[in-house]
Order: C-alpha cells, then structure tokens, then sequence
C-alpha cells in the first residue's frame, strides 16, 4: 500500500527550509545508506529524502567497526563512521539516478571547521550535485581545536563550521544544521547557525552516551565518540524540537525550520514531532530494525490527519504551541 | 529479498537448541545453503531494536504448507534469541531474507569438508545433500560443548555416512577441532572445507587448512543487527584480491566468505556482541 | 533470598562522599517514598540508604498530578511533584525509627538558593534529623532569577544553592548535589558544586523531555518540568559518571564520589556504573515497575563479583578506566 | 501485598474481552472484592515500564489448583492489556496483591445496586454474592459499547435475579446509564450504589446518586502503573470529611473510593493515560 492509496484528499507536502517534500518523512543520515540497499529493498520511494551518510574532505576509516550495541529502546553506535571522501562521488557508482531514488540530501562531517569547508569545495565541484537537493552539517563531529569537543555543543565553532560551508555552496541550497539536544541553551547554538547561513535545523544527534562491557569491564566504544539513538531518545527530541519552535514564537529565535530525529518510530511519534513545531521528521534507527518503517509512518500520519480532520499536514506544525 | 509476515507451524527441540518451522513462501522459494533470514525480536512491547539473523536450516518450496523455511535458534545467546526460541506454533514474526551469499557450489564433484559448530551447524545437512547430489564426497565434522549442542547428527549419519562428532577435551573445544580437522585434512583428499560456526572457531579452522592449500568457505554466524546492509555493524575487514584492505558486510556480501580472504585477527579483535 | 545469603566471602560495602552504606544499592529519591510502602512491601532493607522525594522549605501543592505517562523503556513525569516542607517533617509520622529502615538521605528542592537554604536550615532543626545520614540537593528545579531553567544547568546557580546549603548543615554531614546529565560541560558544573562543598555528586536527574497528546495535540505535562527517566537514559547515565570520573583522573575535578543514578535496572548495569566511576548507585524507575528490583541488583551484584573473582565491590569501581 | 510469579492456568474469550484463571495462592487466599491484582507486562524483553493494574474478579482460595485468582482483560485499551490479554496456558506473570481497598459491605441486609461497565464490571459478580450473603437485595447493572462488552451477564442472572443491560444510544452509553440509574434508584429504596467503571462514567454515576441521598462506593478502574503507592501517578483529589482537599493514591487507599468524596469535575479533567 501505497501512502497515496489510503487517501488522496490529505495533502502531506511540507517545505522544510527551502526543500520541497513530498511527505514529512525523510530517511536520516547514516541509517539509509546511499541508497543501494533500499533500492534493492524496494523502499528507496518511502523516503521523502535521502540523507547520506556523512562524507569527509578525505575518505576516512575507522579504528574500529562501525558496530551497533542494543540497549533498552536504542541504540549505541560510534558517531565517527569510516567515511567517504566527497572527491570521492563520482566514481562510486551511486544510484542516485535511478528511478525512485528521492531527492538527496549530503550529510559532511569534519574535524576542523576548514575541513568541512573543504568537502562542501569538493562536493560543489562534483558532477552528482545536479543530484543534491540540500545539504545537512553533521555538528556531531569532535573539533580538533576544542579538544574535540562537539561542534554542537559550543555555538562558536558551529557557527564559524555553518558560516564556512555556506560559503561554499550555491545560494540558494537548503542548508541544514545538525544539532545535539544534550546541551543547556539548544536555542542559543540554533541561533548562531541560523544567522550564519543555516537555514533549517535538525535535532538531534545521537546522545552522549557509553556502554561497559562485561566481562572485560572496559568500554565497548571509544566514550568520546559513542552515541545513544532510537525510541529510547523520543520525548529527548520532541522536547528539543518544543524549545526551538518556542523560541522561534518568543522571538529568541529567527523563524527557521526544524527537523525531528532521534526515536521516530511510528506516525504517532511524527504527529507529535510535527505538533512541537517539526516541518518534517527523519527516520534513523528504526530503519534498521524495520525496514519499512518510513512507509509505516508515512501511511499513520495520513491516517491520523484524517482522525484528526485535518487536511494539510502542515496543520500539524507547532499545534502543540496553540492554546 | 523480501519482508514478510511469517507464522510457526512447527518446533521442535534439538537438544539444547529450538528447531522452527515457519511458513513463508516468499523467502522458501528462492533460498540457497548458507543463505540468512533476520527476523524482528521481542513483539509488539519490544525493547530490542536489533534483529535476529541466522542461516537457514532448510527450506520446502511452496507445496501443502505454502512453503516453509526453518531455522535453529540458541535460546541462551541472549534475550532475543530467547524470545524467538520460546515462539510456539500458530505466533507470528517478522522475516527478511534470503540474505548474502549463498555456499558455492563445485561445478563438479569434489573431495569436501562440512564443519559446524553448535547452532551454526543447521544449514549443513541441507547444503551436504546439495554437495552430495553434485557428486561430492562429503566428510562431515559436527562440534559442540555437550552432546546437546549438536545439531542434527542423526539426520545427517542417514545423509553423509561418516560423521565425527567434537566435543571439548580438558582445555576447551578448540583445541580438539584443530586437531581432528588436521588429522582429517592429513589423511584425506578434501579440497574445500565449507565451514558455519562463529568467529573463533572459523579463525581456527581457517588457519588448520592453510598450510594443506585447502579452500575454507566459512558462514560467519555473527551479530547482524539489521541484515540488509543498511548499518555497516557487521562488517568483515579482509584482504582483497589485489592485497588491499577493505570491509564487506557479512549480512550482505556474506556470510560465506572465503576463509582466507578474512583478516581474523583484526575481526575477532574487534568483535562485540550487539546486545547486553 | 537475602544477599547476604549468596556469599559471605565478597565485602559490598563502599563510601560514598562520606557515607558508608552496608551495599553500593541506594533507593532514588520519589522512587521509594518516604519508606511506608517500602516497609509494607518488606522491602525497605534492600536498599542500602533511602533518599527521600525532594523535600521544600514550605509544604506545595502543584498544579497537576505526579503522572506517570509511558514511553519506551522509560517513563516521562513532572519534576515539580507536589511536596513536603521540611518543618513539616515531626508531624508526618515517618517510620524512620521502624526496625529495617535504612540510613535515610533527604533530598532537598527549591527555587531560589534562599528556599534551599531554609529548607535546610529547617531540618537541621527537628529531631527526627537525628536518622538523616545526609542531605541530596535535587538541582533540576528551576531557579526563579534565572528564567527557570535548572540550577545544573548552570555553574552559578548550582555553586550558590550547594554553599548555601552547605553553610545550614553540619561540618560532617555527607552532601550530595544531584546533576542533570544533559548539559554540554557536567565536569565545570561539577567543580563548582565541589568547590562549594558537596562531598558527593549524583547524576542524573531525569533529561528534559516532552509527551505530546493525541488527539489534544497538547503537551501531556508542562514541558519546562518534564523528565525522562528509566532504563532507556543508562547509556547517558553511564556516559556522564565516566566524564566525572576521567576529569578526577586528569585533575579537572577534585577527587569525589560519584552516584550513579538513572536506568539502573539490573545487576550488570549497576557493574558498568561501578566501572564508569560510580561508587554507588540508586534505583528509580525500576523500583515502580518491580520492587524487587533493588535485592535482585544487589544479589546479583555478588554474582557478579563472584564470578569476576573480584573480592570486594569498591575494585570495581572505576576498572573501566584502567588500562 | 505480596509478589508472586503466576501461572495462567486457562483462558477463555470473553465477548471483546479475556479471562484468565492464574494461580498464585499467595494472593487468592486473603483478597475481597474491589481488592486489584497489579501486573508488570512486556515480558524479559518489555519496552513497557509501568505495570498494569486490574480489579480482581474473583479468587477460589488453595485448593486443588493451588489457589488461583481471576482478571478480565481489555485487549484494546494499551499495548501492555494487549500482551496481558495474549498471555497462554502455562505462560508465567509477575503479580502483585492484593491492592488497596475492598467494597466496604454493610453489616446486615439493605437493598443494593451493583453498576459496571466494561471489563471494569469484573469484580461485581463476586460482589454481588457477597451482597446476598449478607441479605441485601441486588440490582445489578452492566452497560457495556456493544453486547461484548458485557461481562458475565449469563453468571450474574443464576445469582442476582434482575440483571439490566445498557448499551449505547444515539448519543452514546452515558445518557442511556445516567437514565436508566436515575429511573431505577427513583423507583426502588436502593441505599447504596456499588460502580466499577472508568472515572467518566463514575462521574455520572455519583452525580446522579446524589440528589438521592444514596451513597456511592466507586471502583476507579484507571491507571496504576506501579500498583504499590511509590509512584504518585494515580491520585485522586478528594474532599476529606474535614472539608479539606487532598490526594489519595488509587492504587492503596482505593480503588474504592466513596464518590461523594472524590473531586469528580478536577479528576476527570487531570486524566491523562499513562500509555501511549
Ligand atoms: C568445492 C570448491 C573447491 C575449490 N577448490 C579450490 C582449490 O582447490 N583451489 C583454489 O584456489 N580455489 C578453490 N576453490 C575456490 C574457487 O575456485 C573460487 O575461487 C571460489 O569459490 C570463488 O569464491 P568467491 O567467493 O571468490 O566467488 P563466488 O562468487 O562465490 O564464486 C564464483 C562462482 O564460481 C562458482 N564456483 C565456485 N567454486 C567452484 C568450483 N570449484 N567449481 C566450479 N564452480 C565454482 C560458484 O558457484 C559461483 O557461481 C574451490 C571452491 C569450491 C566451492
Ligand atoms: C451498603 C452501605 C450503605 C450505606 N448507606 C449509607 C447511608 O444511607 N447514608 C450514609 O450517610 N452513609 C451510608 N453509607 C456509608 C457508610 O455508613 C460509611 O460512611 C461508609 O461506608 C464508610 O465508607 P468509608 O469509605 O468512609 O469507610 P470504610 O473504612 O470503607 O468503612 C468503615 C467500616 O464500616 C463498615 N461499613 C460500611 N458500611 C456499612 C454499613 N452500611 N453497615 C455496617 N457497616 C458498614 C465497613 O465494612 C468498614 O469496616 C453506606 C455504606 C454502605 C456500604
Ligand atoms: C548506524 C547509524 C549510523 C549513523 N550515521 C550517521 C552519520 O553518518 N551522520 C549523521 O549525522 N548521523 C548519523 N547517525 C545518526 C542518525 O542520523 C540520527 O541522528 C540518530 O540515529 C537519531 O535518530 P534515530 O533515533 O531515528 O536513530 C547514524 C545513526 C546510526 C544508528
Ligand atoms: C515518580 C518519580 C518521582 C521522582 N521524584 C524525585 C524527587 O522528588 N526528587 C529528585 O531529586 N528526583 C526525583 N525523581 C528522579 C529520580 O530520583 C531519578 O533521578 C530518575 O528517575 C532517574 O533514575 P531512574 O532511571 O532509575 O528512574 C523521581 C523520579 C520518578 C520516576
Ligand atoms: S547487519 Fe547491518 S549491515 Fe549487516
Ligand atoms: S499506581 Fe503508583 S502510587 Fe498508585
């Protein structure tokens, strides 16, 4: 079934900070590949966008597997994948034209603000970016000059990296900004990015996080770069999400979209994300577990708008916030 | 690859470990040994996110019961696996598969090995008959750490004729599979040993049929969080055919890998289990 | 089966910030009452120390419910329950003197540094201070001068509520200063909280989070004091004691106790919580869903000793950061 | 109060609903009815935190099985029911009880009125008897969305004589309840109305009682996600005989609360569901 099958009446575009989309539901980086699998799958069209995986100046690897621990509701994983360089695009055969491949959104990582600057460069320069819809700042990354403190988590270096990176870009390109909730002024770190050229946010990262092995009692990840994702993080990002569109309301905030990630598993989470104030939702971690989760949500979220008598999903947004 | 809803019909114990029979046409039909199925764990009320992936035991394409896969689960590797142990008939569960590559067949028949080790030995009756029915000479070596952990022995006497049988001597199972392996290898003519256990073993295996130039086709029965190559938490470090490093994932570019193309130290250094 | 019954041979008693306790298992402040429910359920002697709910200078009602609302792997609640005013303390027939009530730690709340201070100053002056065994300063209420947001989310306000506290208990008394894990620097708000004289730290209260109704499309409780607590936030909990205790390590903190609490729920995570830092840690959440939860902790926790030939619990503390 | 582990012993349908004999002597040998029966739901791999908390519908004391109590379970109202309500035969659940406070029954014979709807009726069966046991004249009244949500209409007719059934009209179930108790208590010298319902319908239950002097005694069949008193979650606002407002904890000091005590109007507005 089709999301278009259950009804036709509900329109369920949305603009998230200058990106046309055909529903809320975009797939999140690193959790959708680049498309391949779910192209195999037959899932690539449940996406409203695809977010790539993070990609670098340089191709990267990695010290250790990119491997996903279980914990109650989530998931702990290392948030410093082997990564792809962005020079790198042309020759890996991606599938980004091929038939029901969604618009693409390139997700950079970076360990230094030029770093990222330096691989937006080179993804400009790329014959794909006819292919790319939109950019996502992935702030998540370690910076080298902070004692790899998260760019996320001081508003100067996410900042200066979103200043950077829009240099680099067409003007005109939805530019995102991938931010961590794990902080105590969101709305401040959402304020420099906006005025430095972001113009949509994306929250959250994966959390902070660690997990211990037994027996050997060390930590199964490195505890710097070990994220938490998944249902587990949901009322963590819907609260995130709540203080953004707050403070975008009080003024505190330029008026700027956001995007919910972290523990959207069903259309009752969406809803609720759309309701705190999201123009759109991605899918991260429950992909994994299901792959057809995204379409899942997609078909509920017509389903509730239709319970709820509302014709546009844009109805959704920020109802929360309504008295 | 498919998603698909499927219903226990049958279950069984096998020793220490449950044998299921669960319909699912879509996945029986085109199936190969060594193939994977992955399955969603826990219900409606889960707390576990990761999936279940496993080799099938065996498949019946569509017939009477609409086709049927099965699969042996070890209900003491953790919570989920436990879960989906417990499923009795008529339950239903989520399954993707077939996932990977199958084990390649031999052209024609070969001199062959089939090694297994506790509840990664369930594919190996089914992939003996097709070695079998390709001319193959079959030798099969099943191991476990009691006599319960040995899956389908008595299946496979009518099958194969000889089978050995490895438990653990007084410093563990590993060192009495190296040894029987070699003595074997020594005293035969086998040529390509297809191998289904978890990563040590197959280290080990792999290592004992090095020096005899032997091919080693191993099933890594390892975590396979999502089992269709979207998370990378299952990736393999091996030496490819131009010397150079790189990773595949075991859910889809596996789980039968070429022995000695896996960098086993490197991979079980780095291996953790998925779940608490 | 009582724990000490597995086995005489592992000695499980630890020091926290000056508090010895018979076991590293303490109750989570509002998880077991004030020890009624507790006794009745004859389980108040498996925790090893009991912190009470947050206790204010005057008695306040709240606007709503303490509801308990359902999330994955956790539980989404207000942080500003009802509660008692410590001058009320004589009139509420505790049963702290009942046989089989452990060391009692009040857990103090407050919304300026002055209503910490009085609560404090209150205790101090009734009798049944006589059975508190130490004070725990609940930092997640909103601080009046400063737009509300959490005292732990702020270095200044943390400091003042801690010395000021500090100042109306006695020299001797063990004083813990509980702390929200999601801020971007828990060590600087660690320090401060040291410096002013807290003998032990406590992470974390529960992380800010949000519930959205449907179909009201309504928070499900006042966002500004929402929390999530549970076995879905160990991983968090688990991150934030192994940051305190590599910042004793380096010498960015002083040397101090840590508590480990959130999504304790078994014997395993209360061993990662020992390895990350923790000398203790207390149950919460668990304790709702199962009473039982802090005997079966305990027990296991010998188990665990046992079986990692480890003869006293306090060797595991901090082992995850050995080489 | 105690915890237990307890053992489904049968299950049967019962219209939209389910009903389950468990043992746990532990339990059946001391409850009375109104008492509630709490249990944790989920299983070893539960994303569900909060426990459920279920009116006792009836206990038979040990005896050949051991003692065993009984639940109705709503499988529609929660994913955590739904797992309660999917529980088989020789499946094992953690019980906690009994809980709280029983129908307070009169000394001596008056004439009564038993009211539930839904799986919220449950108890009124064993009620019922008890009633009768003492010499009080009952009137019973199940009102339910449709004839499956009746429960044990068939049983309360061999005990009670007159049994009325409400079922919904045009404008839904509560005006046809709140006309067919106004016509019943104007038409008879019922003294005391004993309710087992959700809050809402409580409500009108007490509402419509009071101008008749006839006291209500209310079973709250809401939220009680630990069951035990901890957790605060299930307070309800009432008016002390003082006059003065304060909470009570359903889980302990009711479920059965006098409803000319309870703040109905502030309650129900408060009421959120503690599931998703
Ligand atoms: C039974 C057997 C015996 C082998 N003996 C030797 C050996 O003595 N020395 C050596 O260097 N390598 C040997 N090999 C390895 C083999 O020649 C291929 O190199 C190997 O199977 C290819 O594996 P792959 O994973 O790289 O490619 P795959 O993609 O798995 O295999 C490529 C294709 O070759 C087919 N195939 C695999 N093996 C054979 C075979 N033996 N005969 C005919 N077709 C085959 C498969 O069906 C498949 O379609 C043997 C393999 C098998 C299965
Ligand atoms: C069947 C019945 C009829 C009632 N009729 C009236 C009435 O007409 N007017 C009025 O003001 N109040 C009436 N009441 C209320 C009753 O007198 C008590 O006030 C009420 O039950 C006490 O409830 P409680 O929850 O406050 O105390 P509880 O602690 O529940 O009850 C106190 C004790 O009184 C016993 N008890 C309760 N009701 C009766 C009774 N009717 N006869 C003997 N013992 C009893 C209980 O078994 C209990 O042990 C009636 C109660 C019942 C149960
Ligand atoms: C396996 C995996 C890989 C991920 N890779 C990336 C990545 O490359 N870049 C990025 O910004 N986020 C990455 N993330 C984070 C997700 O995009 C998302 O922010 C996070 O998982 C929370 O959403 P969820 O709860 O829906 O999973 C990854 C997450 C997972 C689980
Ligand atoms: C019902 C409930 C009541 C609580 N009341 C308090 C409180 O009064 N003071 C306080 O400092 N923390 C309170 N907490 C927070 C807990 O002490 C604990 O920090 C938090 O729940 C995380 O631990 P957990 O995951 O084990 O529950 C409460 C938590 C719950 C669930
Ligand atoms: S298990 Fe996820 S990529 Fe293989
Ligand atoms: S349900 Fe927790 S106090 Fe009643």
């Amino acid at each position: 079934m089709t999301a278009e099958s259950v009804s036709a009446d509900i329109d369920l575009t949305v603009n998230a900070g200058g990106l046309a989309l055909q529903t809320p539901v975009m797939g999140a980086s690193g959790c959708c590949g680049f498309g391949h699998e779910l192209l195999r799958l037959g899932r690539a069209g449940d996406v409203s966008a695809l977010v790539t995986p993070s990609l670098t100046a340089r191709t990267q690897s990695s010290d250790h597997r990119g491997v996903l621990l279980e914990v109650p509701s989530g998931l702990v994983s290392p948030t410093d994948r082997p990564s792809l360089g962005t020079g790198q695009l042309e020759a890996t055969r991606l599938p980004w034209d091929a038939d029901g491949i969604p618009p693409v959104i390139v997700s950079l990582a970076g360990n230094l603000s030029g770093a990222y600057a330096e691989a937006a460069d080179q993804l400009r320069r790329q014959s794909l970016m006819r292919r790319v819809a939109g950019v996502e700042v992935n702030l998540a990354c370690g910076d080298r000059k902070n004692d790899d403190r998260p760019f996320a988590h001081d508003v100067f270096g996410a900042t200066k990296v979103i200043a950077r990176v829009r240099e680099q870009l067409p003007r005109d390109l939805p530019l995102f900004a991938k931010l961590s909730a794990d902080v105590h002024d969101l709305v401040e770190i959402a304020r420099g990015c906006v005025k430095s050229g972001a113009t949509g946010l994306v929250v959250s990262s994966p959390l902070r996080a660690l997990s211990i092995d037994l027996p050997t009692l060390r930590p199964r990840l490195t505890p710097a770069v070990t994220g938490l994702s998944g249902p587990a993080i949901l009322p963590i990002t819907l609260r995130a999400v709540w203080e953004l569109r707050a403070a975008v309301l009080s003024g505190r905030l330029p008026n700027v979209a956001v995007v919910a990630v972290g523990g959207i598993a069903r259309a009752s989470d969406a809803v609720q994300a759309l309701a705190a104030g999201a123009s759109a939702v991605q899918v991260g971690s429950v992909m994994l577990h299901d792959p057809s989760s995204a379409e899942r949500v997609t078909t509920g979220l017509l389903a509730e708008c239709e319970r709820l008598g509302i014709p546009s999903v844009k109805d959704l947004i920020g109802r929360a916030h309504h008295d | 690859m498919v998603e698909a809803r499927g219903e226990l019909i049958a279950s069984r114990r096998m020793g220490v470990f449950q044998h299921h029979t669960i319909v699912v046409p879509e996945l029986a039909d085109r199936a190969r040994p060594g193939q994977l199925a992955s399955f969603a764990v826990g219900g409606r009320t889960s707390a576990l996110l990761g999936r279940r992936t496993l080799p099938l035991a065996a498949i019946t394409p569509s017939g009477t019961y609409g086709g049927t896969i099965e699969v042996v689960v070890d209900p003491v590797r953790d919570a989920g696996m436990r879960w989906l142990a417990d499923l009795r008939v008529h339950d239903e569960v989520d399954v993707i598969g077939p996932l990977g590559r199958a084990f390649p067949l031999p052209a024609h028949g070969v001199d062959s090995m089939v090694l297994g080790v506790g509840a990664s030995a369930a594919p190996l009756g089914w992939l003996s008959t097709a070695l079998r029915d390709r001319g193959c000479r079959v030798e099969l070596m099943l191991a476990g750490e009691t006599d319960r952990h040995l899956v389908g022995v008595i299946e496979a006497r009518r099958v194969i004729g000889t089978v050995s049988v490895v438990t653990p001597g007084p410093t563990g199972l590993l060192p009495v599979l190296r040894d029987e392996l070699q003595r074997t290898l020594r005293a035969t003519e086998i040529s390509v040993v297809y191998a289904a256990a978890r990563a040590p073993e197959l280290s080990a295996v792999a290592e004992v049929a090095r020096p005899f130039g032997v091919t080693v086709q191993a099933l890594l029965d390892e975590a396979m969080p999502c089992g269709t190559g979207l998370c990378g938490s299952c990736e393999v470090p091996v030496t490819g055919s131009d010397g150079i490093s790189r990773t595949i994932r075991c859910c889809t570019e596996g789980a039968v890998i070429r022995g000695d193309l896996v960098e086993w130290d490197r991979y079980v250094a780095e291996l953790w289990e998925t779940v608490r």
